[in-house]
């Protein structure tokens, strides 16, 4: 039956529906109180970038070779190789600082490492109290370890092992009659 | 007030407790009961308005399966105090051109205004501040009053937004009174028609008196007769429209006028001119309640001791009815256009009021049992569908724009 | 009751030459509005309720909100006038009325009308006395009143809408 | 105790006066409308208020009133819709500036 004002009914029962039915059926509800619960992530999910290391924090895979400085659309990372007394450089980071305020979580910096060292994190809570310092990261707050990536992401970290593993082997098998190679900041699949 | 003051009168007059009151003269009894029932009426309307904005957002959060504030206090119940803190806190802007007296006055008045409705509403049997005489004549008096408040602070501004906002609500209030008080004039005919010798009375509590009898005090209620149900629907229609709430808040269209007449207020001032549109809409739900709802009426009203508690539980219980409707109807309806709402009120409230007069003619002269509801009924049905061309101005035509075109 | 007329004459009369001599015109709306609450106060104040809400609601409520959008569609709607507000020969006008004033003032020193008189009788139920009278009564000045208020009001479209039709 | 009549009449007296010499001085239509309008009010307090005091068992006073309210609301209804009218013809509510009686 179709008279004038229908409409406007109909609306009213949706309204009432819905508003009744949310006391009843549960699934209705989908707001989630966030501190108390959380919405658990899919894996590939991120959030902010961090650097590799394997083992112990010093065997970093970053080699400060500033590709992703370069390439950051906003240009919120900022590197500087560590060098010896004699001005030679150590293949790794003296300064490695990731501004989070600008940092707008592009993962292009992962797309270039041509080391696989940067990754990004899936941690979000980076509220802080300040809007300048508090929100630089630095090195060392930056390095996290392989177990950590293999927590969050364990397929990709895996494929990502798999491939320095081969690339490994690749380089050995070449370098068969040369002595190895002596530079400890060679990526080990360990 | 009266009862309080007759209560007072009555332990002065009474010889084991009169020494405690012995003492004070009738004019300062007098004072009393006034004092205390302005105090009363203050207290419990702006808790209730407190509340009222938690319930609101509850209410919609629930329509929109989301939780509504839950965070300050049990269940989010602290978030009234919490706002008002906030808003206490907020600083107090008058804009640079603007006439400050104006500005100042404007929120002032029209909160004033809004709690004079208070003081015809009858709360439960002998419970009202003063049983004026031109009862709802006063209530459609004090709304035409505060027109001009809104319009005071909207032009005062000196915002070319608060001044189209406050000419918005200028035209929509107007419009709307002229349904509503059309709808009101078949409840005074009812009141009447109860009376003896056909003598009627504006008064608010003969209005509710004239719905009492029946089934359970409920039977007599005015919405239960066609005409009463027409009524009523104008009268809350009327009563959004006046407090301008969804589907009527055009003066305050956020989407189009940023915020209306209030868009430079802040702080004190703009938690003022808030509280007065909540307690417009309590008063008018509360008026609504009275003249179709029955008012205070309900089972056991007559009750010798605890009938006047009954009366309030039940007066409460219907005012929460209609509120929850128009909150309903907040989260249901979308804005109309101002083409629309002018249109609605002219073409189909106004003539639907005046047939509801006529309907209630039939109710009345075909001698007011089940020939004249059917009578009275087929009256309005025909004249709704006539008047709606059989849902064919449902259908929204082309809108043609005057002078872009 | 004494200080009640007091307090109420003085916001009415204050009201009333605010309005006519403001140079804003809203400013002077808002006063006529206020002399205009003061005299539905004298109302009460005179047992004549049903005359005071009737005053508040056709005068505050209708001709003070016809003003105010005869100055919102004839003016700048920040209300305000130009230089010169008073009219050619004013003092000619304030004179006259001035004299009109004395004139009146002179006419109520008579004896009948400042003898302190007490209040007549008051009808009880009042409100419905009038409602009785205006349909018994009083029905054909009514009926002629309801045709003038039709008559006024379709006057009053035709006059303001006729240019419109002609210009675009 | 009570208010003597004729201090009811002092006050309609001098809005009437005040009324009148605004309707006389300004310049402007719509003042002029307002002026009147006060005019009327003061005549129609001296009907409630003789009402008051002489008429109090009569319905009369009452009605004369009611209809005098109604009257003034129509004729401010057209007297406004005449001043909107003049304003669109000449720019301007000037009542000075109206002299012609040609359109």
């Amino acid at each position: 039956m179709k008279f004038p004002g229908k409409g406007l009914l109909d609306g009213v029962f949706v309204t009432v529906r819905n508003f009744v039915g949310s006391y009843f059926e549960k699934d209705r509800l989908v707001t989630v109180q966030y501190p108390e619960e959380r919405v658990s992530l899919p894996e590939n999910s991120r959030a902010f970038p961090f650097l590799v290391y394997d083992g112990t924090p010093d065997k970093m895979r970053c080699t400060g070779c500033r590709i992703c400085e370069v390439e950051c659309p906003p240009q919120c990372i900022y590197i500087v190789m560590d060098r010896d007394e004699k001005g030679k450089p150590l293949q790794r980071p003296k300064i490695f600082d990731i501004d989070i305020s600008v940092c707008m979580q592009c993962q292009i910096c992962v797309e270039v490492c041509p080391f696989d060292s940067i990754k990004m994190d899936n941690d979000y809570e980076k509220s802080r109290y300040g809007r300048f310092d508090e929100l630089m990261v630095h090195l060392p707050d930056l390095l996290k370890s392989n177990e950590y990536y293999h927590k969050i992401k364990p397929a990709e970290a895996t494929a990502v092992d798999a491939k320095l593993k081969a690339a490994a082997e690749k380089k050995a098998k070449k370098l068969v009659s040369p002595a190895p190679p002596a530079t400890g900041t060679t990526p080990k699949t360990a | 007030m009266e009862t309080l003051y007759q209560l007072l009168i009555s332990i002065k007059t009474d010889p084991s407790v009169g020494r405690w009151l012995g003492f004070a003269p009738d004019w300062g009894l007098r004072a009393v009961a006034i004092v205390v029932s302005v105090v009363l009426i203050l207290a419990v309307f702006l808790t209730l308005f407190a509340f009222l904005t938690w319930v609101e957002r509850k209410t919609l959060g629930r329509i929109q399966n989301r939780l509504g504030p839950n965070r300050v206090g049990p269940i989010g119940l602290f978030q009234p105090i919490a706002d008002g803190l906030k808003i206490l806190l907020k600083e107090d802007i008058i804009p640079r051109g603007a006439d400050a007296l104006c500005h100042f006055l404007a929120p002032v008045l029209f909160l004033t205004v809004s709690l004079m409705l208070f003081a015809v509403l009858p709360i439960g049997r002998g419970l009202i501040a003063v049983d004026l005489n031109i009862g709802i004549l006063f209530v459609f008096a004090v709304g035409a009053a505060s027109v001009l408040a809104l319009f005071m602070g909207g032009w005062a501004s000196r915002n070319k937004f608060s001044l189209l906002g406050a000419m918005r609500s200028v035209a929509q209030i107007v419009s709307y009174e002229v349904p509503t008080v059309l709808a009101a004039v078949v409840v005074l005919m009812a009141v009447s028609a109860a009376g003896k010798q056909g003598v009627g009375s504006l008064s608010t509590v003969s209005i509710v008196e004239a719905q009492a009898g029946g089934q359970m005090n409920a039977s007599g209620w005015f919405i239960f007769q066609p005409w009463g149900l027409v009524g009523f629907i104008l009268f809350f229609i009327g009563t959004l429209a006046e407090s301008a709430r969804t589907p009527f808040d055009l003066p305050e269209a956020e989407s189009e006028i940023v915020a209306g007449y209030h868009t430079e207020y802040s702080g004190f001032k703009f938690a003022l001119f808030q509280m007065g549109e909540y307690l417009v809409m309590i008063a008018m739900s509360g008026f609504t309640v009275t003249m179709f709802l029955g008012g205070y009426l309900g089972p056991g009203v007559d009750m010798p001791r605890i009938g006047w508690l009954l009366s309030i539980f039940w007066f409460l219980a219907k005012l929460s009815i209609m509120i929850f409707l128009v909150i309903l109807a907040r989260g249901t309806w979308p804005r109309v256009r101002v083409d629309q709402l002018m249109g609605f009120a002219w073409k189909l409230l106004l003539p639907m009021a005046l047939v509801n007069i006529v309907a209630f003619g039939f109710w009345f002269y075909l001698g007011s049992g089940a020939r004249g509801w059917f009578a009275s009924a087929t009256v309005l049905v025909v004249a709704f569908a006539l008047l709606t061309r059989g849902g064919a101005s449902t259908r929204l035509g082309k809108r043609t724009y005057r002078y872009s075109n | 009751m004494n200080t009640a007329f007091w307090i109420i004459s003085i916001i009415t009369v204050l009201g009333a030459v605010l309005a006519v001599t403001l140079r804003n015109l809203v400013h002077c709306l808002l006063s006529l509005v206020v002399c205009f609450f003061g005299i539905a106060a004298h109302y009460f104040l005179l047992r004549a309720e049903f005359l005071g809400a009737a005053q508040i609601l056709i005068y505050i409520g209708a001709v003070a909100v016809l003003i105010l959008f005869a100055i919102m569609l004839t003016r700048h709607v920040t209300g305000t006038e130009g230089p010169r507000e008073l009219g050619g020969k004013w003092w000619m006008g304030a004179s006259t009325a001035g004299i009109i004033g004395v004139l009146l003032l002179w006419c109520i020193r008579r004896e009948a009308l400042t003898a302190v008189l007490p209040p007549g009788d008051k009808m009880q139920g009042l409100v419905a006395v009038i409602g009785k009278a205006l349909v018994s009564e009083w029905v054909v000045p009514f009926e002629a009143l309801a045709v003038l208020l039709t008559a006024a009001l379709v006057g009053a479209v035709v006059i303001a809408l006729e240019e419109t039709v002609h210009k675009r | 105790m009570s208010i003597p009549l004729s201090y009811y009449l002092v006050l309609s007296a001098i809005l009437f006066a005040i009324g009148l010499c605004g309707a006389l001085t300004r310049k402007n239509a719509i003042i002029v409308l307002m002026a009147i309008e006060i005019m009327f009010n003061a005549a129609i307090l001296n009907l409630i208020v003789f009402w008051h005091y002489r008429f109090g068992c009569s319905v009369t006073p009452q009605m004369f009133a009611i209809f005098a309210i109604a009257i003034a609301a129509a004729e401010s209804t057209v007297g406004l819709a005449l001043v909107i009218a003049v304003y669109r013809h000449y720019r301007s509510v000037d009542v000075d500036e109206m002299r012609a009686l040609k359109g």
